[in-house]
């Protein structure tokens, strides 16, 4: 054994924390951004070994280039009219989101996220996808779910909480479940959707079904467990599965370089587990319709899950519940060197002479108007803020399949104050 | 009928509904081709295949979380934590996800998975192959919590757990497993095929969750318990020349209130007995609500008798575990109240 | 003496401990640069430097992991969990090593940690930024577990806290970090400015743990409550002129049996109040350590008034919280028991 | 949107479950591990960055070849008085290990684990960290414990649970923890200790100390989300800590492909994370001693965290609760391609001229003559078996710093059931 040490020769250690490059006050600076040209990053058969593309997950897939046009071995080559659907469901998404937004600074719910900027996100796996292929989604993919065709009412009447509300009221806001269109609960607890989407891949396996899953969660989640025991059951049983890190650079106030970023890529997670990992710009629709195409090409194969890096930008507030003009710089979204993903999108369709700007505009003020107006109709129904909740009786149903003794006596209870209350 | 040891028993139901049901799946540390560290999933896999009875990752967030999915997709997930003192990893997607999916969806997403876990003390197991955690999953709205006692009772029940729509936890009192254990720690263990209890049918029989049973009638004091425990209340009763009705909980949520409540009101007096710590353990809800609902019948306090509010000792655990002697002085004290 | 309100409080607690003991470093996410999504922690960065208060990755396990491997060092870690919901992925680092340490090393490895979470109703935060799952940790052996009700409390709990050489687990009751909430949602709110027990010295006080508080005297029946429960408790004895004596506990282990025992044997009638589910939660075990120590002074069975066993609901809150109506039937109740 | 899909076009699925190589009544069969020769993988300067150095994570660093020299860059160049130690370190580790094994089997306590054939990985690390450098180990580096000197007898007391037990007996035999030896308190639950390893090493960071922490856990065990939590902060706070897996291919009954090994190398979770990876050969005691002077260098350096995987067989079984016998080949421990790490050390100083083999018998002789010797002192002191414990009321003691009221009422009825007993 060594003798006892002479400390003093040794180095003095110090904690290094990471800092993302600008403050409130500060200008924006995303010179640490490596934006590789589009149609740069190359295209592996979606059967390569994960070893053999493990350079991808430091790339970046892009299809659109700034001119708007689409380039390089992932362009999917999509028609115009499947362009033009993302579109409609891009700008639907974003419209919906302010209107809902709205709604909450008007007291009409008490909790909205809105998803602006990571639209292409959502909505181009939906398009990717088949709609059977079960989504194990956060609370920032409601562009999916409106490009499945989930009715955005139904979507309303649970922001409100109202009597139309399919989950009773007792979810928050934002956090929709719908089984007819393979959408599973949102879920709270950051990270618990993970492995949940690989056990049902497992399963889906086991039945020697043909149905796919998907999964998101942000980059700041993957610091949980349940990232990790998702990325490891799904390497172990190959399961078919697609494991999407949305890197919009900020959980909240802490930026991407807390969660793991400033040491590597979060695509590069795969490598540690031997999956295939994708690192894709993310603002960019037809990069995002294509690495899922892919991905689900492999799942299918049963060459077992990808994990696909979606680097993009949250470009407003984490939610209704902050500000975040208290943590970064001002103008940091504008700054944002990907774009925004509706511009990109609607650049291209115009450069391929599908769309004008007058045609854009005339959407925009059609959708506005259509989300409106089912607005208006949801809210017939009641919003939270006027308390038009479904029976309390309904909130003792669903605990269990049947409905235990204490459950049944409480249930009594409850009424019996109500009654109290009134009297 | 075949004599079985709750480990045979246990397997029993398995092999049952796994061939009734080809939704049944089973899975966690060392099942697959071991048939597991206790040996309850043996046989599995070489009967139902590598993809219905399989090893899992070291990981039990990991193994709830990919049931939940699987459930989700319509399976009928069991999942075996290797021991109840590793379920704490698991605790979220148990109580955030599995608990809650079946009312977070209006009914959409059911999740019934069933988790079994051998539990409780009395192997020199030390603090972590000793733990008796039920108390933290009776808490949880949406979970039922069983635990057997004997082979014919594990059986039924954990095929009646299997069979049911919403998640299970299922405590195996370990030290059970191979015959009962009346607490008497010096004397000799008597092996299952002593008991009539191990007289099990070889074919599908459920016993309903949620109804307890009266092991022993008496009119002097109710005890209360469930696993291990239920031999400790029996034997020392039996040795004591106690009147003591043994009550055998079966299932703890949703507990059998109807036949506390009869037993009690007939006593007078009540007694609950568990291995784990005392303070907020399941005890405290059975106390509370025996006084709540029989006080007027009640001549003496509910008294409980349960592990002390130290971690599981490994040496001293004779001293630590709630044996005869201590049953003994309870029913002593409530006996003379 | 200045006016405080809880967060102000909390956030003063840390001030003074930082500045203090520099052993003392404060991690959770977002509490560093931003201070706290509640802004508890707001302005330590600036002032104790990164090295001292700091973000974490979103990991609840880590957080608590790494405050373990602090306190071996040598450091008296704080621990931000942002909302009580989400403690569950950190309950295994929390029970089987934060509590147990000292135990299975002798005494070589205390854990002088403080793990901070808001919990609690009545902000129409869902599912998951409403839970109360102190009775989880209650049941645990080698955990304090302590519940502020006021600013003054806030500040002087939380120094004990962290001056504690043993884990404690510290929720705040958000409800009322602004302001007491009695209980009657459809009025205006106050502000902490208007309650006394918002006048805060400034510098350095400790409230031992352990201690409860007789909040407001009475002759008729006991409340036991904590957090947001002491003011629905008050204020509804208040309201309906029942003349309850209200205690405080504060901390829920180590209880204050002896201010609890005074007062049921004076009072004759127990009443446990809280918001979370009632089965199993902390009021069972006041409901049986009353009735064990108090039974020959009860003249009515100890009353629980909880929330429901249901998950909890978003647009049903108030009827799941248990406020004034529900709080003013089991009054009637138990006095005309 | 795309229509509904025709399922009958898409391939079946189906789950794939690893599988070991070999099971009972198979031959024993490791052609799937490529044993590189000794020098063959290259030594990086321990600054370089992790991504430039990520194929060391396919390597194997091996420095004593099959004749027994010390060979490559890796070579740490020890002298011969430091290999003898290392020897008799090892020679008594495995010794203790059967004793302590066969004193289980009498009944003499109620659980034992032993270490044979993985001694390299503990007692190499021993001798290139400093003694106050901290240890968060498994129940697989008793080893370590020994090489750093704390007295056998307090282990075997601790085995015993008997009256000299410096835990009070509290804790199952091999869960040693000893502040003075800079060694925590081993852990039941797996994984726990790893993020705990990081945490303490932030705080060394913080406190700007040159100590630095270490921490070990098996290949099985990687899989439970405190691993990835471990990772995450070493990388993200640059944690002056050595991550060590010990991938013995085990795990009770499950082979490494059960944890991930299948798809890729445990060394290979480092590039995830953005940190240092080595794989080296386990059973060779001078690349065990090289990775972890490397790595400590670089901790050192404020470069931060590096995982290291020891490539090792679990030459016995799990733990005296384990029949091997149950689910792998027979003799699949003697077709271990990588040796014996005893062997191998021992080869080596003979080849250097500082050893022989009759030395190396009279080394066995006495050192099972010297475990012995302890043995029968730590009996004195009594053993599980024949119940000689402390005293019952330590029971209450270290629960809280003071006990509390209700530990100290239950202290004094646990004494009166004593009282009842007797009488
Ligand atoms: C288990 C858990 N811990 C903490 C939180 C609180 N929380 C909600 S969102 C959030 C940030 C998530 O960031 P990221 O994963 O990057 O997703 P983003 O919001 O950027 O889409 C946090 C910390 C939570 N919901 N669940
Ligand atoms: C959290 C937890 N889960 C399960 C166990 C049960 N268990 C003990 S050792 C072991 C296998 C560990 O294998 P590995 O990590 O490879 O270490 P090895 O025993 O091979 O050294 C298991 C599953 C445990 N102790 N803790
Ligand atoms: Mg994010
Ligand atoms: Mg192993």
């Amino acid at each position: 054994m060594p003798d006892a040490p002479e400390r003093a020769n040794r180095p003095a250690l110090s904690l290094h924390v990471p800092e993302p490059p600008g403050r409130p006050g500060d200008a924006p600076d995303f010179s640490h951004v490596q934006v590789l040209p589009a149609g740069a990053t190359p295209r592996p058969d979606s059967a390569t070994p994960a070893r053999a593309m493990a350079d991808m997950v430091y790339g970046l897939v892009r299809v659109l280039n700034d001119a708007g046009d689409a380039v390089g071995p992932w362009n999917p080559r999509l028609s115009p009219e499947t362009l033009l659907a993302m579109l409609r469901v891009m700008v639907t998404t974003r419209v919906y989101d302010d209107r809902m937004f709205r709604a909450q600074r008007q007291g009409k719910t008490s909790f909205y996220i809105k998803s602006t900027g990571e639209e292409a996100v959502a909505v181009g796996a939906a398009f990717a996808m088949q709609p059977d292929d079960m989504c194990f989604p956060i609370y920032r993919q409601q562009g999916l779910l409106i490009a499945r065709g989930y009715p955005l009412r139904l979507m309303m009447n649970q922001v409100y909480s109202n009597r139309g509300d399919p989950l009773h009221g007792r979810q928050l806001p934002i956090m929709y479940s719908s089984k007819e269109f393979h959408w599973f609960s949102i879920s709270g607890n950051l990270g618990t959707q993970v492995p949940q989407a690989v056990g049902w891949a497992m399963a889906s396996a086991i039945k020697n079904d043909s149905r796919i899953a998907a999964t998101w969660t942000g980059e700041g989640a993957t610091a949980e467990g349940d990232f990790h025991h998702a990325c490891t059951f799904a390497s172990v049983y190959r399961a078919p599965v697609i494991l999407n890190v949305v890197n919009n650079q900020w959980a909240i106030s802490s930026f991407q370089g807390i969660a793991g970023g400033e040491q590597t890529t979060f695509a590069a997670r795969a490598l540690g587990y031997g999956i295939a990992g994708l690192r894709i710009d993310g603002n960019d629709i037809l990069a995002v319709h294509a690495a899922t195409a892919w991905a689900a090409d492999r799942a299918r194969a049963n060459l077992g899950p990808t994990i696909i890096e979606h680097f993009t930008y949250r470009a407003e507030s984490h939610s209704t519940s902050d500000d975040p003009g208290a943590y970064r710089p001002a103008k940091e979204g504008e700054a944002w060197p990907l774009g925004d993903p509706i511009e990109r999108l609607k650049r291209h369709l115009i450069r391929l002479g599908a769309w004008d700007e007058e045609r854009h505009a005339a959407l925009q003020a059609e959708t506005i108007d259509a989300v409106r107006a089912v607005q208006r109709e949801a809210e017939k129904l009641g919003t939270l803020g006027d308390q038009t909740f479904h029976d309390i009786g309904t909130m003792f149903e669903d605990v269990y399949e049947q409905m235990p003794w204490h459950l049944a006596e409480q249930r009594a209870q409850s009424a019996a104050e109500v009654e109290a209350a009134r009297s | 009928m075949s004599t079985m040891n709750m480990i045979e028993a246990l397997n029993s139901a398995h092999q049952i509904v796994m061939e009734r049901d080809d939704n049944v799946v089973t899975l966690g540390e060392d099942v697959g081709y071991f048939g597991g560290v206790f040996r309850v999933t043996a046989g599995l896999q070489k009967r139902f295949g590598k993809h219905r009875a399989f090893d899992t990752p070291i990981a039990e967030s990991g193994i709830v979380g990919a049931c939940v999915g699987m459930a989700a997709y319509g399976l009928r997930p069991v999942a075996e934590i290797q021991f109840a003192d590793y379920i704490y990893p698991a605790i979220d997607q148990i109580v955030s996800e599995a608990a809650r999916l079946r009312y977070r969806s209006s009914g959409d997403w059911p999740m019934p998975i069933t988790i079994r876990s051998p539990y409780g003390g009395g192997i020199f197991g030390g603090q972590t192959h000793s733990q008796s955690p039920e108390a933290l999953f009776a808490h949880v709205a949406g979970l039922k919590t069983v635990i057997p006692s004997t082979p014919y009772d594990a059986k039924g029940l954990l095929i009646a757990a299997i069979e049911d729509n919403d998640p299970v936890v299922f405590f195996e009192p370990k030290r059970i497993y191979n015959g009962p254990f009346e607490g008497f720690y010096d004397r000799p263990a008597s092996p299952w095929s002593k008991h009539p209890a191990s007289d099990v049918p070889e074919g599908y029989y459920a016993i309903p969750l949620g109804k307890a049973a009266v092991v022993r009638p008496g009119e002097a004091v109710t005890v209360l318990a469930y696993g291990t425990m239920v031999h400790v209340a029996r034997a020392t009763a039996e040795h004591l020349g106690v009147d003591a009705e043994v009550i055998d909980l079966r299932t703890i949520v949703p507990v059998d209130i109807e036949t506390i409540e009869e037993s009690v009101k007939k006593t007078g007096r009540c007694l609950v007995l568990h291995e784990a710590t005392r303070t907020a353990g399941f005890g405290a809800e059975l106390a509370a609500l025996v006084q709540e609902r029989c006080f007027y019948h009640l001549e003496a306090p509910v008294e409980r008798v349960t592990g002390w509010d130290t971690p599981y000792p490994h040496s001293l655990e004779w001293a630590y575990f709630p044996g005869p002697v201590r049953l003994g002085l309870a029913f002593k004290k409530i006996l003379e109240a």
